[in-house]
């Protein structure tokens, strides 16, 4: 579609912490080429100026944590032609999630003196779980290079290509020893995906899935080497239940490692 | 030259520029089994004692990414400028022979009749290969029942044996010759060759890993593609690429298209892959090789099997690494001593 | 011209999910609601149970635009908690992270989220199509701050590198000196920043504050000190919870803070400003004096004018930090798990940030803490409001709510901090 | 092993690694749903005047911002200055020439590969069985039919689509009915006004009688389709080395290098994609090889 009008972008911010949002601000080197090309319609955190809708492309930060959230989706999904959910918080509903695995009202009473102001949704929900999502770019924060190629391959209306490899791949090829077999230290690196950089191998220290799962994640294979790992009880389920913990894979290889334990 | 050599480097042995000898891991050894990889102080002052981690000299040759060629839309054409072809001269310090191995074989998948990647062949003549014999051979070394060490017999300018103060020089080329002139040295006493001889006979002796019956291995793997051990193997393998991305000899790579923003300016790169991605077999028809037990039947069988039809050799070297860097502790030796317990015993 | 009721549903260019409510009748105003209808998620909730360690990672993802803030602050409290002080090498590197952090947020405020009112445009991008040199090289100094960030912490949004105990790794030292001729670049901007600011148009509005923020002696304070107010002179950081307070109000999603005796304080650039002007380097004082800064500083849409002057003090503090760093030994020190519990504070780009943390002897979080500068300033903002609307509703309807919306812009909001998050159930008065 | 039998690679042109050749769009003609055929002519004349290309050997097509894509070469042998490509629109590389015009810019590398031997089937019938896009590779062969009929015996095409729309080359069948080519068609699903055969192509075989010693089978389509035309071939008592069959796999440098379409021993690109089939019997059935 590089027809001669330029394409829409609205940026919408659902439940999140907006560090994905800044990822396109920090676009630095491309932002003036950026709006060359598109024009940003609807982007409250940069812009007072909003065009009315509908637009070409939607993005979407954050996950759906409130009952008005879910309208407001599927209003945007309505309202906009690709559809794009950014970061793990719109993927699989981000570190807030966290509150699926628990009761969420004990936590209302905690943290609020007055608990029944809350309205909230048991659960954080991805965005994929309400409606259609054209786009995913997992992690937190998004990677920069993804978002420009996600919303190139639209100006250019091709299917982005992405890494879809485990992360042990970005590990070897930047040279880094495995923290797992150099240093003993447990690490999701196997069953998640590649596109931070291996920034935390870099760094010595295990991955802890926040560019969600690898596709080819072989759970019963990783569960015990993972296990193996373990320097503290429960560290192997707090790294899968982090920042990626509501992925399917995810609560798949948790719940793996918890009854394990029950019998 | 731009000297390269074994270096600590995040608490392993790695391969990086190196300005004086002190840059060596000197009195260091390293300790290896499945899955593991420990770099221990000991109380020796050897250079050579500690053996590489999950890097080796395939990067100054085929490095993992690499710049093909960038392009810029002018009107309806594209206008296109080349990278910069690679110009280093490179000098190998301390290259095993496992190593000295690999460096050969990769010479017969770049180098060819019908084609050669100038990049490579350009990076390969530019080498001057300081090689040393090991000493101290680690678990997972098995290079012995592959023919390639733990002695080097070939293929270097300078070859080294390390011994307690001197080191024993074997000169390999008119290069090698011409640099050990320019620095004082004296011929070897018979005793310093005997003592070299029992460093070689020692490291001969510790190597624990191998393969027996290694020419009946190809036949052994390619006539039983279909048994069940293909699918136990697969259950264990987690399909994260570390082995062949380890590998010396992999050669593997993909292809990526970056385009700028205004998708008037793009370049392409080549960078190392892995015939355990997911992408790797993608077809419109569907992936030719979906299963973690298919990819590593295609990891084990191309390695001990049809290298030797595409490229004369089998494509192992025994140098260990995969066994070594695998997180899951799958051993390639023991895959096929499963097959050879199978079908030979 | 009929004074009417101000309302933005939308706040633009803050961070987060806020609207504004001005109710008046009969040309009077008789209602002002900031609203924080940002979704509530819970930290202080799911922390618990969850290994020390992980606390950094987690409580990072509280604010994309201030993470190295959060990490920090709860760093020092585990510290505490485990009785440890951390290497003058360790502290040095967080104080790296920290002024980079500054320099990423503060030149985002004053170029993009604050500086198109006072330009008079719509955002930034705008401003671009007018001065593109201004704008690309308000992006050359924000990068310079990120990549910043990136070197030291791995990334810039959500680092890895700093745990409680020190660093998982030193950096590589040649990687940093080689930002040296860039933060020497960004200096010069940063200086040529403030001095843009003191020329531009402000609002003609005064405030008399209490201002509070953290407090050394030897430094302008950013990692950790005691706090100073105003009004009440030195407070110890760890008597923070009993000098201020925090009310839930019915119309916000965050809790509202105030001082003790209810009377409401100002966090942020502007209070550490007023506060510890002596303790700046010589060269941002010198700075300062040029634009003949006077001191108190009591009008809330200069916090610009505060921030570019942090941004001189981070850039001198980032290369003299850069110089001295000569990493040695290991890069964390080993913890004992031991039962205890741990506040700190720090001062955020946005204004002091306080945690606390009860851990039980397995270093598990037993109770967590987290008071947010923003929550601070909620009720605050809403005082502002009630003394400028009487004098904006002059104006025509268009100007008067811009005027409004930029004051609460000038205090640069983290409403996703703010808020720890909770939905907004508005019940009619 | 068997020794392979490599049929000889015709004016394989050695280049730069992934360098490519400019060739400009002269005519693009509308095939079928999906599914048009680019002809092609390079920019540099006197490698236009050079290049020469084998019986079914492919091209790397380059697409700035997009990838390359291995496309068999469909056009005529013997007229090389005009290269023409049938190409269905799948995925990125393919879908962006569909957007092409006349005049705009492809990259071209190549040719590659191993050939049909056409030219040592000289008195023999011929069986062309080909499955979708895959009657692009056999064209050529039919093209040298056409211009030397005599030296063939019976030639029969059997081609089958999914629906009559997807059918290649349609407006051409009467010519090569005229010389003496049957060609028989079936499609997976009939359309309102379709009055031809239903079913799957080698169902085809079953309509036609074979000499067994003097036919040659050339096949290539979906693999499934592949298996049953062998399947059938060899109930009929055809030698697997009187049957040729041309593989896909991915591909990323058509050279033997890039290491993504081996199967076996072999790496397609460069030992195919054209192979005998007795070559390929000890993998070709071999689950996910
Ligand atoms: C020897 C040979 C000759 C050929 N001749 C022809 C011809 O004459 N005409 C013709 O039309 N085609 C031909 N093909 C097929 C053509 O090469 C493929 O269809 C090619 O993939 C098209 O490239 P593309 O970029 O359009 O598709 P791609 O973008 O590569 O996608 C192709 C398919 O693979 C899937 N895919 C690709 N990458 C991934 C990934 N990483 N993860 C998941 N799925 C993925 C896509 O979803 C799609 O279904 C030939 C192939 C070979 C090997
Ligand atoms: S450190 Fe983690 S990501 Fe890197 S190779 Fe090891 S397991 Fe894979
Ligand atoms: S297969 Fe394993 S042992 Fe053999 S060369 Fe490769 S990494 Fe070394
Ligand atoms: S064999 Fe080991 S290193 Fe190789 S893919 Fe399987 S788990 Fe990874």
């Amino acid at each position: 579609m590089p027809g001669v009008k330029k394409p829409t972008i609205a940026v919408y911010k659902f439940s999140s912490c907006d560090g994905c949002q800044l990822n396109i601000l920090n676009l630095e080197d491309e932002l003036l080429d950026l709006v060359g090309v598109v024009e940003i319609a609807y982007f409250l955190e940069a812009t007072r100026a909003m065009l009315p809708g509908p637009y070409d492309v939607g993005i979407v930060e954050g996950s759906v944590t409130t009952p008005e959230e879910i309208e407001r989706i599927k209003d945007i999904r309505s309202n906009v032609g690709t559809l794009i959910a950014l970061g793990t918080c719109a993927t699989a509903g981000g570190v807030q999630a966290l509150r699926n695995f628990a009761d969420v009202e004990k936590y209302t009473d905690l943290v609020y003196p007055h608990p029944e102001f809350i309205e909230t949704l048991e659960k954080s929900h991805a965005i994929s779980e309400h409606v259609h999502v054209d786009l995913e770019l997992w992690g937190c924060p998004i990677s920069k290079t993804q978002l420009l190629e996600g919303l190139t391959a639209v100006l250019q209306d091709r299917r982005p290509n992405l890494p879809q490899s485990s992360l042990c791949q970005e590990c070897k090829l930047k040279g880094l020893p495995c923290v797992m077999v150099a240093y003993g230290m447990p690490c999701l690196g196997p069953i998640t995906k590649a596109g931070c950089g291996a920034i935390c191998p870099d760094n010595g220290r295990g991955c802890y899935g926040c560019f969600g799962p690898f596709i080819n994640a072989e759970l019963e294979a990783f569960v015990p080497v993972l296990l193996d790992k373990q320097r503290y009880p429960g560290e192997a389920v707090h790294m899968l239940r982090m920042i990626s913990g509501n992925a399917p894979l995810f609560v798949e290889a948790a719940q793996m490692i918890l009854e394990q334990e029950d019998n | 030259y731009q000297t390269v050599g074994p270096r600590v480097e995040h608490k392993v042995v790695a391969y990086g520029e190196i300005e004086t000898i002190k840059d060596l891991p000197q009195g260091f050894a390293s300790e290896q089994e499945k899955g593991r990889y420990r770099l221990v102080k000991n109380e020796g002052d050897q250079y050579f004692d500690a053996l590489p981690g999950s890097q080796n000299w395939k990067k100054y040759l085929y490095p993992p990414r690499k710049d093909l060629f960038f392009l810029e839309k002018t009107n309806r054409h594209w206008e296109k400028s080349s990278a910069p072809p690679t110009e280093e001269r490179h000098a190998l310090v301390g290259v095993r022979a496992c190593e000295l191995a690999g460096i050969e074989i990769l010479d017969k998948v770049f180098i060819r009749k019908d084609f050669t990647d100038p990049d490579y062949s350009r990076s390969r003549s530019n080498l001057f290969i300081v090689s040393v014999n090991c000493s101290h051979p680690d678990q997972t070394c098995f290079c012995s029942s592959m023919g390639t060490g733990p002695e080097c017999q070939g293929g270097y300018d300078l070859n080294l044996t390390e011994l307690d103060e001197a080191f024993i020089v074997n000169i390999g080329s008119d290069a090698g010759l011409a640099v050990i002139q320019q620095v004082e040295w004296e011929p070897a006493s018979a005793y310093h060759l005997q003592s070299a001889q029992k460093v070689v006979e020692g490291a001969k002796q510790s190597l624990k890993r191998g393969i027996k019956d290694l020419e009946d291995v190809p036949a052994l793997l390619l006539d039983h593609l279909e048994h069940p051990l293909w699918a136990e193997v697969g259950k264990r393998c987690l399909s994260c690429g570390s082995c062949t991305l380890v590998c010396p000899t992999c050669f593997c790579w993909d292809t990526n298209d970056h385009v700028y923003i205004t998708t008037k300016k793009t370049n392409r790169e080549r960078v190392w892959d892995s015939c355990f991605n997911p992408g790797y077999s993608a077809q419109a028809g569907g992936n030719t090789r979906p299963s973690t037990k298919s990819r590593y039947r295609q990891w084990l069988t191309h390695k001990f099997g049809n290298w030797k039809d595409q490229f004369g050799s089998l494509g192992c070297v025994g140098c260990g690494r995969c066994i070594t860097w695998c997180p899951a502790g799958i051993d390639v030796t023991e895959e096929i001593g499963a097959f050879q317990e199978e079908f030979v015993s | 011209m009929a004074k009417q009721t101000i309302n933005v549903p939308a706040l633009a260019r803050v961070e987060g999910e806020g609207g504004l409510y001005i109710g008046v009748e009969h040309g009077e105003v008789k209602e002002i609601k900031v609203n924080i209808y940002e979704p509530p998620r819970f930290f202080e909730g799911f922390l618990q149970g969850r290994f020390y360690q992980e606390v950094p990672d987690i409580t990072a993802r509280i604010c994309g635009i201030c993470p190295v803030a959060y990490q920090m602050s709860s760093i020092r409290a585990l510290e505490r908690a485990f009785g440890v002080t951390p290497t003058a090498e360790a502290t040095a590197l967080r104080k790296l992270l920290y002024y980079s952090e500054w320099i990423e947020s503060h030149v985002l405020h004053v170029y993009m989220l604050q500086g198109p009112d006072l330009t008079g445009h719509q955002s930034a991008i705008e401003l671009a199509g007018v001065a593109p040199e201004v704008v690309a090289s308000a992006l050359r100094s924000k990068k310079i701050g990120n990549d910043l960030m990136a070197a030291v912490g791995g990334r810039s949004v959500h680092p890895v590198n700093a745990c409680v105990g020190g660093w998982y790794r030193w950096p590589d030292q040649e990687a940093l000196k080689a930002f040296l001729p860039d933060l020497e670049w960004g200096l010069e901007h940063a200086l040529e920043t403030v001095r843009w600011a003191a020329t531009l148009d402000y609002p003609d509005f005064e405030v008399d504050y209490e201002f509070v923020a953290l407090h050394r002696d030897d430094e302008y304070a950013i990692l950790d000190g005691d706090l100073l107010s105003s009004r009440y002179g030195l407070i110890q950081e760890t008597d923070f919870e009993k000098h201020f307070s925090e009310k839930h109000v019915q119309h916000s999603n965050a809790l509202h803070s105030n001082s003790v005796d209810g009377t409401t304080y100002l966090v942020g650039p502007l209070a550490r400003l007023n506060l510890n002007y002596d303790q700046l380097s010589p060269q941002a004082k010198q700075a300062a004096e040029e634009i003949g800064l006077e001191l108190p500083l009591k009008n809330p849409y200069k916090g610009m004018i505060a921030r570019a002057l942090e941004t001189v003090e981070a850039y001198l503090r980032c290369i003299e930090l850069i110089k001295n760093y000569h990493p040695e030994g290991e890069s964390a020190q080993e913890l004992l798990l031991t039962a205890g519990s741990g506040s700190a504070a720090s001062e955020a780009p946005r204004g002091t940030l306080y945690h606390r943390y009860q851990i039980d002897d397995s270093g598990l979080v037993e109770y967590a803490r987290i008071v947010p500068p923003t929550a601070q300033n909620l009720a605050r903002m809403e005082a502002d409001l009630w003394q400028l609307a009487p004098k904006v509703l002059e104006l025509p309807h268009e100007e008067a709510t811009l005027t409004c919306e930029h004051l609460l812009r000038a205090y640069d909001p983290c409403i996703s901090c703010a808020t720890h998050f909770l939905t907004l159930t508005v019940e009619e008065l | 092993m068997k020794p392979k039998v490599t049929v000889p690679a015709i004016a394989h042109k050695p280049s730069e690694l992934l360098d490519p050749d400019w060739a400009t769009i002269v005519e693009i003609t509308e095939e079928a749903e999906g599914i048009s055929t680019f002809w092609l002519e390079l920019d540099d004349t006197d490698l236009r005047a050079r290049y020469r290309f084998g019986y079914g050997q492919f091209n790397m097509l380059y697409i700035p911002g997009f990838g390359e894509a291995a496309i068999s070469i469909s056009s005529d042998p013997e007229k090389p200055e005009r290269i023409g490509h049938t190409i269905r629109f799948v995925g990125n590389v393919t879908r962006a020439i569909s957007r092409l015009q006349v005049g705009d810019q492809v990259g071209v590398r190549g040719p590659f590969g191993t050939a049909w031997p056409i030219e040592d089937c000289q008195s023999c019938d011929l069986v062309i069985a080909a499955g979708g896009i895959g009657l692009a590779p056999l064209r050529p062969v039919i093209y040298h039919i056409l211009n030397h009929r005599e030296k063939f015996g019976k030639v029969t095409v059997m081609y089958g689509a999914r629906t009559p729309k997807d059918l290649l080359y349609v407006e051409e069948y009467p010519h090569w009915e005229e010389n003496d080519i049957e060609v028989m068609v079936t499609v997976d699903r009939a359309d309102r006004d379709w009055h031809g055969q239903i079913g799957v192509v080698p169902m085809l075989f079953y309509r036609s009688r074979f000499d067994t010693h003097k036919t040659r089978v050339f096949s290539c389509g979906p693999e499934i389709m592949m298996r049953f035309v062998v399947f059938e071939g060899l109930a009929r008592h055809i030698s697997s080395e009187n049957i040729y069959l041309s593989l896909e796999r991915n591909m990323k440098c058509g050279q033997g290098f890039c290491g993504h379409c081996q199967m076996g021993p072999f790496f397609i690109c460069k030992d195919g994609p054209v192979y005998r089939f007795d070559q390929l019997e000890p993998y070709f059935n071999l689950e996910d090889l």
